[in-house]
């Protein structure tokens, strides 16, 4: 049900782990909905020099995690920022549908560690976007979202 | 995938058909292939080799041969026994009665039926997975019409007090249905002496061919037919028999009622060891289901901090193939609903996984879990944003 | 029975499993026998073997295959369409219109129906067992939600003008749905460029194995599932699949639709050249279906002052392999509806004879049949007190 | 489905044919129901000499013709009439439940080929009871049972 590139990087994690005095941390999802995404950044002159993750969660999820921190390291915030679930997914050649919120996770995990990162500089918070998987009403099959 | 043999701890979810059924089903499929309802030679035999197999069925049950009607699976018989006494007694009352950890195969079709007007409870269950007969006592009214509850879970295992249940479902006077997909070729299922009104079995779970299953239904039980049609199953289920299908499923269910006893033991000693080897060798997890009412090939254990499907993937690449839930419900983003019904965080019952043996597994199947899942459990710890006290 | 080999000629109650097809399944049954639903490697082959088989029935129909839901049979695709649609489509109407023609599992399912409070319209055919689309003109109203005309009938062989009637009830803003258990595999059945919503087949009436069977339903067609529970069959219908069936029936189906034409006209041949000698040989016959609008394979043949069983069993007793009305009713001692249905008295009906070809037929055997069926009826005619004038 | 001695009478049918200057003749059934069967008898002082039979019908219906025939040979017109239904269905080591009402009509058919006989001779008939498989409550099958 997975693809190559996602089976790959659920085997093989890039960036696990955490960074010891991170300059932004994103914490999102729910243990009661099975999916925990950390982010850890290190971000230097406005750049993210390092990115690690910790998951709690299904493999897609963890391969969202690894496959989200390689996309943004070494980006420009403002590119980072840009880095959307899509262009997670799609990296990831494809996840099946009922697992695309595991990618919206991982932007929204970005997004998160980003904004803590302002936050501590006492910067204004960017807005977060619809996501797209909710514009295209696609059902995901996450409890959230079908409840609510 | 590593250089490893498999290692298929899923019994649950479907077995492998035996040689010995094979070799009983490639007759009735090319040579002996008569429409069993037309009159020739060659279709009497088809007719015959039904018919020694509902013998086997009946047989295995401690019933009689009229009582057993073939289906095209457990799914189907659960959805007929209960939308079929529901149905046909909906003028005695519209009340159906099941327990909270059902198969989806009970709890969907119950669902549906409240669409349909019908009301339905759903019994709460203990820890251990047990419906307690007091709540049934309480629950049950003049206007229930069936009681639905299963022999034995097919996630945690857990053997529900059912011939108890039906008698107090017949005090009531109301029909009783049981769910024994797990249960048939696992352990002594005789109807005979219950108060047992329908009895739901399926082929693939004990070594038969997918896609086969029975209904048994007591002699004047007042049900509706859910297929119609032609006159076959003495005109209660319509549709051409699955000639090698019921051949197959005949030979299993004599094949795996023979020795019952002797290979539950083999397999309950087999998964006591797995049991203890892993609370051993790996803290933060518990024991699902309950301590001795159990199916004897059931394992499920939930392992704290880590998420069960990441655990399957992980040990499908040591060649393990185990479940988290049960297999029709993968793809779901749900906890399981029978580990929340017996009261587990939703947090937890993300990380739980279940492990079904059979007579086929090994001592060396064993060992090989033993070494495996520790590693794999770490490995997803380390992983995990949740309690760092762990690994 | 005589020192004679078999003649089975009597397709359209079932056929043999083709060996490539028996082949094709074995491994399913043995090696690759994972659970579907489950996410290890093995289960992975299952479901793509499923998806494959998917694909090859999509492809024979012109369709795609996610249009394609496997089920246990011809009968229980009937029974999905019928009470599918017409339940969820309940609010917007109440009513049904089927043929007078229809195999059981269709009429029997629409007398259940109007049980639940449906008001059914059987529509009439002509002598040759054709229904009218004038007819289906006439009874149509904005309160039919569902309109059901079989593709070929089992008994006659008459070809249905499925085409106008599937856009006449398009007009009306009804759902159509045809059984074309006895056309598939036989003569092309394109869905494509058709108004057709709804479509049943059935594996083992063109060499795959009993008890499989699809249901074709075109994307938006509001339906509701008729089994409930797992995820199967992307949630339209609950069970474990019937994977070495569904596999064979891919098989079967790819076989069966090549060299369709090459195969229909060899066939049609055979049957053609056992009508004419039929006619020539015994008097007193009457052929019944259309004469060209009709199954390659069907032939069905009255002979007055003579009972159809009685023949039967004395072919039998020659080695040959017919039928009488279809295999679903015999046991039944109602002459054939559809032959009454075309206005032919029951006492003519009782006498009628069914042989159904197919290309493992022979020249040889065709000589046989008619070597042996003229005795066979002078010995009947020769006991009966009807007709002296015959023989 | 059916025992060896139905198939043997069946295929083997004993008495078939007519009796010219019959003394009694009985023709029961129904085409539109599938099965009439006529029955011949020769009777000599009483005693029924000889009996042949013609019947259109299944082959649970020849078989029954051609057992009745034969047990009621030589038997005199009081034995005769006691030969019922189940007398036939047994000597022919059973019938299916659907075709047992074959063996009420060769029953019947006895009864009218007797009573024709007596009518002949200007004698009262003698009286139906009614048939054993209605008493029973058993469901033959045959449409005239069923709807009536
Ligand atoms: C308890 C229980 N009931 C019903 C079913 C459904 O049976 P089947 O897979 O034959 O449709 C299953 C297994 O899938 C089961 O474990
Ligand atoms: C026209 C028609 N519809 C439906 C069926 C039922 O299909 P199945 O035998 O697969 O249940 C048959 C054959 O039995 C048939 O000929």
């Amino acid at each position: 049900m997975y693809s190559k590139t996602v089976m790959d990087h659920f085997m093989n994690p890039r960036n696990v782990g955490e960074i010891e005095n991170p300059d932004g941390v994103g914490e999102v999802g729910n243990p009661v909905c099975g999916d925990i995404m950390k982010i850890f950044l290190k971000i230097d002159d406005n750049r993210i020099t390092d990115a690690k993750f910790k998951t709690f969660g299904c493999g897609a999820a963890i391969a969202s995690s690894s496959m989200a921190t390689e996309l943004i390291k070494g980006k420009s915030l403002e590119d980072a920022w840009e880095v959307t679930n899509k262009a997670v997914a799609e990296a990831l050649e494809g996840l099946p549908p009922i697992k695309m919120h595991c990618s919206v996770l991982a932007e929204e995990g970005i997004h998160q560690a980003i904004n803590d990162y302002r936050a501590r500089r006492n910067l204004a918070p960017w807005e977060e976007k619809a996501h797209a998987h909710h514009d295209e009403k696609e059902d995901c099959g996450c409890t959230t979202c079908n409840t609510g | 995938m590593e250089d490893q043999k498999l290692v298929y701890m899923d019994h649950a979810a479907t077995t492998a058909v035996h040689p010995e059924v094979v070799k009983a089903m490639i007759p009735y499929l090319h040579n002996h292939f008569g429409n069993p309802s037309s009159i020739y030679s060659i279709a009497r035999e088809a007719k015959e080799a039904i018919d020694s197999a509902r013998a086997k069925v009946a047989l295995s049950l401690k019933t009689k041969p009229d009582e057993i009607f073939f289906t095209s699976g457990g799914t189907e018989s659960d959805n007929w026994a209960i939308k079929g006494v529901a149905f046909a007694n909906r003028r005695r009352g519209d009340h159906i009665i099941t327990s909270k950890i059902e198969h989806h195969a009970v709890l969907h079709t119950c669902q549906y039926l409240e669409k349909q007007g019908f009301s339905v409870t759903y019994l709460p269950v203990d820890q251990y997975g047990l419906v307690d007969p007091v709540e049934l006592e309480r629950s049950i009214t003049d206007r229930t019409t069936l009681v639905s509850v299963m022999y034995a879970n097919n996630e945690i295992g857990t053997i529900e007090p059912v011939k108890e249940l039906a008698s107090i479902t017949h005090e009531y006077g109301a029909y009783f249905h049981t769910d024994a997909v797990q249960a048939v070729g696992h352990m002594p299922v005789p109807v005979d002496g219950t108060e047992i009104d329908l009895l739901s079995l399926s082929g693939h779970k004990f070594n038969g061919p997918k896609g086969t299953g029975a209904l048994y239904i007591r002699k004047g039980v007042r049900i509706d037919n859910i297929l119609h049609g032609g006159a076959q199953e003495r005109n209660r289920r319509a549709g051409t028999e699955n000639l090698a299908g019921i051949v197959g499923m005949g030979k299993a269910i004599e094949l795996a009622t023979t020795g019952l006893e002797e290979k539950g033991a083999r397999i309950r000693a087999m998964r006591d060891r797995l049991i203890s080897g892993i609370q051993e060798l790996i803290p933060h997890t518990r024991l699902n289901g309950h301590p001795s009412k159990r199916l004897p090939g059931n394992l499920n254990i939930s392992f704290e901090f880590i998420e069960g499907e990441s655990m399957l993937l992980l040990l499908d690449s040591f060649g393990i193939c185990a479940s988290t839930g049960s297999a029709c419900t993968s793809g779901s983003l749900e906890p399981s609903h029978v580990l929340l019904a017996t009261g587990m965080p939703a947090e937890i019952a993300h990380g739980s996984l279940r492990l079904t043996l059979d007579v086929e597994n090994t001592d060396e199947e064993v060992k090989y879990v033993l070494r495996t899942l520790p590693k794999v459990v770490s490995r997803l710890r380390d992983m995990s944003p949740l309690g760092k006290q762990a690994t």
